[in-house]
C-alpha cells in the first residue's frame, strides 16, 4: 500500500499502528504491559470525551479520573502485532475500550 | 432544628451547589475545566489535612484521638458489609455492582466532610481536629471489604477473575491513592509546624476557604447535574431509595459507635457525617481498576447525584441534631 | 481629566495588559494555560454577581432597577441595528460579518465593565449594584438582533441557510450561554445571602480581586496582541476605525438612555462602559454556532484587539467624565 | 488491505475510522448528529493549534471557545459510511473542518 | 484502497496524513516550515505521555515544556508528500521524534 | 548555623517539597495538573517581579543596582565555563551533554531564590529589592556561553551542526522566554506603580504567596521524585557528586564578586544563592532548541533532583551563614 515509490527521495517502510483507547486508570497497566512486551515506542493523548456501549462521557463532568478514556498510539512492526494484541486484549476483555490497527509508513526505520 | 436545616439550605455552599445542579439539567455549557477541579480538589485536601494537624498540634493527643481511628476504620471496613446484603436483598443489582456500590459508602466524601466542618461552627460547636485523620484512615478500608465480597460471589458463581493483578499491586495502588496521600501528608505537616507553619499558609489555606469551597461546589452541582442526567435511567426505585435511607443506616452505625467514644458534640457529628458519606473519588478510581465490570453509571449517579445532595442538604442539620442529642 | 487618565493608564491592571501585548507582539512564549483562562473567567463572573447581588441585598430594590435593567436591554436591542448600518454604509464588509460585527457591540465585554467599576471607584464615585443585573441582561439581545439582520440579508439574497438548526434549541444554547449562567446565578445568591454571605466569601471573592484581575488583564493582553498580529490583515481602514468610534456612538446612545433613568453618577458611568464595550466571550461562541459564514479574524480582532484597547485606556476615563458631566 | 491473515492468533475485522476535525461548539451538535445516527461510538480529541483555508488558531491564544477544534474519531462498519458521512457533511458544509476516512482492523467485532 | 465505490453517495478523494510526533519546544519551527511548504493545512494535538529510544515521559511530571511531545497531524496530497517529508526529515533529524505516513480518503476536494 | 538548619527544614515550604519527593518515589498518583503547575509558576514569577519592583520604588536606585545587575550577568557567563572544565575532567559526560548542563548551573531557579528569600527573611535579615531584576538577568547569559562551548566543541570534532537555525532567531527565542518576561515585566510594573501598585495586588500576590509556594513545592517534589525514579540510572557517581558539589564552587564564586558590591548581608545571600542554583524550566526548554542531542535525562535529574533539593535544605542555610560571616 504504502509502495515506497512513493517517496523516492526518502525510503519509508510499511509498520503497524495500534490505537487503543482505554480507561486512564487502566492507562498504567497498559503501559507497564507495553514496556514489558518491549514494543520500541508508544504515545498517549488525552480524550475529552466519548461513546460507547457503556454510555457517553465528558470529561468536563468527571470529578475523579475514573470514566476517562485515553488513547495510547503504538507504532510497531507487522511481525509483532499479534504477540502484542494477544496480552493487549487480554488486558483489556474485562475493561471498557477498543482497539484498532492500522498500516502506516515510517522514515527512520531504526526508530521502530 | 428547622432553624439549622433552612440556615444550611440559604448558605452560599449549598446554594452555589444548586447553581451547577440546576445549570447542568437545564443544559447550559457551563462548566469548571478539569485541571481546575483537580486543583480544587487538591487544595481542599492539602486545607482540611494541614488544618486538622495543626490542631492536634494545639490541642495534643490523647487516647480518644487512637479510639476515633479505629473506631472509622471499622466503620469503613464494616458499613460495606451492611450495604451488600441491603442491596442484595431488596434490589436486583448484579452482585459485582452491588459490591462496587457498597465500596462507596463505606469510604467517605470530603467535601460533605468539609460543609459539615463549617456547618459544625456556624452552629456554635468545636470538633476535634483529629477528625481530619479519622476521615483519612476511613478511604480505604471500604474498598478491601468490597473486593471480599466480590471474591466470594465470584467463587459462588465459579467465575474467578482469569488474568487479575497480583493483589499486591492494586494494594499498593488504593493505598497510595493521591488524595489519602495528600490528606495525610498535609495532616503530618500541620502537626509538625504548628501554630507557627499554620499562621505562615493561613492567608492561602485557611482565609479563602469558604469561597473556594462555594466554586468547588459549583462544579460538584454541575458534574451531578450531568450524571444524574445520563444516569438516571438506570436508577430504578429501590436502588434510588438506597441513596437515600443507606446515609442514615451508615450515621446510626457511626452513633453507636460515637456514644462510648467521648468525643464532644462536633467530633460525633462530623464522624456520624463520615459514615453517612459516600465516596466519589478514590472509590471509583479503584473500582476500575479492581471491578471493572460494574458500572460507573450507577455507582457514581449513586453517590454523587442521589446520596450527595441529600447529605448535603438535610443529612448534615440532621447529623448534627443527632449529635447534639447524643452528647 | 488628563488626571483620570493618566491614573488610569499607569494602574496595575492597564500596565499588565500591556505586558501582555507587547510580549505577544514580540513574540515572546509567554502564555496563560487555556484552563487557567477559564477559571479566571469564573472567578471574575462569579465574583461581580455575588458583589452585585450583595449590594442589592443591601441597598434594597427601587424603580431604578427596573428602569435600569429594562434601558439596559433596549441598548443591547438596538445598538447592533445601529452599528450594522454604519457598517454597512461606511464598510465594503459582506452583510453577514457586518451583522457578526454587530452582535459584539451591542453585547457587552464583562472585563472592560470590571475595570471601569475600578475606576470608578477610585474617582471616588459609588455605582448602584444591580448594574451587574444589566450587564447580564445586555449579554443577550445584541445576538437576537443580528440574527434578524442576516436573516432579512439572507432572505433578499435568496440564500436561506439550509439545514439550519431549530430556532428554539439555538436561543436556548444562547440563553443558557456558561457566563450568563453564572453571572445571574452568583448575584441571586448574592442578593440572597446579602451580607453574611458577603463576610463567608469576601476573602476569595473580594481580597484578591485586582490582583486575579491583573493576572486576567495578562492574558488578554496576550491573546488580543496574537489576534493583532494574526489578523490586522483583515481590518481595513473604515473597519479599524469603526473599531474606535463605535464605542463612543454606543457611550452616547446610554448617556441619552441614562439620563431619566435618574441613576448616579457611578452608575451611569457604568451604563455608558457597558453601552461602549464589545463582547469577545459569549457572542463570538454564538456566531460559530449561529452565523459560521462570518469571520471571526474580522470580528475578534476587532472587538479584543482595537476596541478593548481604546476602552481600557482612554474610554473608561472619558466615559467617567460624561457621566459625571451629566449627572 | 487488512487481511486477518497478519494476526493469525487473534482475529481482525476491516473498519472504517472516520476522523472529523471541526470548530468546538460546532462539536455537541455533531455528537447529537452521531448519536441520532446510531453510531457504535466515537472518542472526542482535543486540538491545540492548527492551520486551513480559514487561517491558523492557538489553543492558547483564545478567550472563548470559538475558533478552537476538536477531533471526533468515530470507527464504524463501512457498510454505513455513506449513511453516516452524508449528513455529517451538509452540517459541516457552512462550518470550518475537515474529515478524513481511513481503514482500520478490530478485534472484538462486537463493539461496532 | 479507499475506491469512491465505498461511498457512492459522496465523492472522496486519496490523500496522504502525516503524523508527526515531535518535542514541543520544536512545535514552532515545524510549523513555520510547513508553512514555508505551503501545506494547505495542520492540526496539532497534545501528547500526554510516552516512551521512545530516548525514554519515557509523562506531562504531569514536567515543570517545563521541554520533554513534551505534539502530534501533528498533516493531510496532504500524495503527489506533494516527497518535498514535504524531506525538509521535516531534515528538520527532526536531531530531534527525538518520529513521522508516519499513512493513507486517508478525503471529502470536500477543494480542502487539501 | 544548625538551628537555621533545622527551622529550614521543618518549614512548611521544604516538608511539602519532601512530601511530593515521597509520594513520588512511593509511586503515588499524586499529580498537580499541567495547567495548574504552569499557573503557579506564572503567580510566582509575576509576585516576586512585582514586589522586587516595589521594593525598588520605595527605596530607590543606587549604584549598588548597577554593580549587582553586572554581577551577576558577569558570573551567568562564567561558570557555565568553569563547570564545563570540571565535568570534563571529572566525568565521561559526552561533550554536548557536559555543555548543557553546565548551562543549567549558569543560569537560576527561580524557586531556590524565592526560599531563599523567605529564609532571610525569617533570618531577621533585609535583602535589597533589586536582586529580583539580577535574577531577571542571570537567566539567559549562561545559555550563550553552553552554546559557544559547544560549538568550539563541534568545530574540535569537525561537526558542525547541518540545518541549524539562525543564529539570531535562537537568541530572539531565548531572550522572550515568557518567565523572563514576565519576572522583567512585573518588576518594571512594581517598580512604575509602587506602594500604591502593591497596596492593590497584595491580598493576591503577598498574602497568600507562601501557601501557594508549598503548593508549588509539592509539585516540585513530585516532578523531582518521578525525574529521579526515571533518571537515576543516568547519574553515575561523578555526575552525581556534581550536582552536590557544583552549587558550592558556583556560591564561591559569588561570595567573592559580592564582597566589593557592598550588598547587605540578605542581599549577599540571595546572589550566592542566584549562583549557587540550577535553572530547570528555561535552560531546558533552551537546550532543546540549541543542543538537541544533549540528553534531558541528565541535565533535568541533575538540576531538579540532585541540585534543587540539596539547596532547598542544606544550601540555602549555609549561603545564608555564609553571606553573614562576609558582611
Ligand atoms: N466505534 C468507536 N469509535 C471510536 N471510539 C469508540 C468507539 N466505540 C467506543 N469508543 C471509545 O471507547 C470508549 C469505551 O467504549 P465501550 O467499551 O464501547 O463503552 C468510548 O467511551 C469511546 O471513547
Ligand atoms: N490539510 C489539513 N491537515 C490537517 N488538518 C487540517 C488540514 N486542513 C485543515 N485542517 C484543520 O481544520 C481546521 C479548519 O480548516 P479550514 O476549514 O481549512 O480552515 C484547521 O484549523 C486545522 O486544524
Ligand atoms: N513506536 C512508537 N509508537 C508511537 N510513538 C512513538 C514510538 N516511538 C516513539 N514514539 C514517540 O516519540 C517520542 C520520542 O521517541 P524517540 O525519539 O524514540 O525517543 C516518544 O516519547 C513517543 O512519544
Ligand atoms: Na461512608
Ligand atoms: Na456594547
Ligand atoms: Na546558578
Amino acid at each position: 500500500m504504502t509502495e515506497t515509490s512513493n517517496a523516492p527521495r526518502l525510503a519509508t517502510h510499511p509498520k503497524k499502528r495500534l490505537d487503543i483507547i482505554v480507561e486512564a486508570p487502566i492507562m498504567n497497566r497498559l503501559l507497564d504491559l507495553l514496556d514489558r512486551l518491549a514494543v520500541t515506542g508508544y504515545t498517549v493523548v488525552p480524550a475529552l470525551a466519548g461513546r460507547g456501549r457503556d454510555g457517553s462521557w465528558r470529561r468536563a463532568g468527571l470529578v475523579s479520573d475514573a470514566g476517562q478514556m485515553v488513547m495510547v498510539i503504538c507504532v510497531l512492526d507487522e511481525s509483532r502485532v499479534p504477540e502484542v494484541l494477544e496480552p493487549v486484549y487480554k488486558l483489556l476483555s474485562r475493561q471498557i475500550g477498543i482497539v484498532t490497527v492500522s498500516d502506516v509508513a515510517v522514515i527512520r526505520r531504526e526508530h521502530f | 432544628m428547622l432553624d439549622l436545616v433552612i440556615a444550611n439550605l440559604t448558605s452560599p455552599i449549598v446554594l452555589f451547589f444548586a447553581l451547577g445542579l440546576a445549570a447542568a439539567l437545564a443544559r447550559s455549557d457551563l462548566v469548571v475545566p478539569e485541571a481546575v477541579a483537580k486543583a480544587l480538589a487538591l487544595y481542599l485536601m492539602m486545607s482540611i489535612g494541614f488544618k486538622g494537624g495543626a490542631s492536634v498540634a494545639g490541642h495534643g493527643i490523647d487516647a480518644r484521638l487512637v479510639g476515633a481511628v479505629i473506631a472509622g476504620a471499622l466503620l469503613s471496613f464494616s458499613i460495606p458489609w451492611v450495604a451488600f446484603q441491603i442491596l442484595s436483598r431488596t434490589t436486583k443489582l448484579p452482585t459485582l455492582d452491588a459490591a462496587a456500590v457498597a465500596a462507596h459508602y463505606g469510604s467517605i466524601s470530603i467535601v460533605t466532610f468539609v460543609a459539615a466542618s463549617e456547618s459544625v461552627r456556624l452552629s456554635g460547636l468545636v470538633a476535634e481536629g483529629y477528625l481530619v485523620a479519622v476521615a483519612a484512615v476511613m478511604e480505604a478500608p471500604a474498598i478491601l471489604t468490597a473486593l471480599w465480597l466480590a471474591q466470594k460471589a465470584r467463587k459462588k458463581a465459579g467465575t474467578g477473575a482469569e488474568g487479575d493483578e497480583p493483589q499486591g499491586a492494586l494494594l499498593r495502588e488504593i493505598l497510595l491513592n493521591g488524595s489519602i496521600v495528600l490528606l495525610t501528608g498535609a495532616f503530618v505537616i500541620g502537626w509538625i509546624t504548628g501554630a507557627r507553619g499554620l499562621e505562615i499558609v493561613s492567608p492561602f489555606l485557611v482565609a479563602p476557604f469558604q469561597g473556594v469551597l462555594c466554586l468547588f461546589l459549583l462544579d460538584m452541582g454541575l458534574v451531578a447535574g450531568r450524571g444524574l442526567r445520563a444516569g438516571w435511567r438506570e436508577l430504578r426505585g429501590p436502588v434510588l431509595a438506597f441513596g437515600l435511607y443507606m446515609p442514615l443506616v451508615g450515621a446510626s452505625l457511626a452513633a453507636l459507635v460515637a456514644l462510648p467514644l467521648g468525643l464532644s458534640a462536633g467530633g460525633t457529628a462530623l464522624l456520624i457525617t463520615l459514615a453517612a458519606s459516600a465516596s466519589y473519588i478514590a472509590v471509583p478510581a479503584a473500582m476500575r481498576l479492581a471491578l471493572p465490570e460494574a458500572r460507573p453509571a450507577i455507582y457514581l449517579t449513586l453517590s454523587l447525584g442521589v446520596t450527595f445532595p441529600f447529605n448535603l442538604t438535610l443529612g448534615i442539620p440532621l447529623y448534627i441534631a443527632l449529635a447534639e442529642a447524643l452528647t
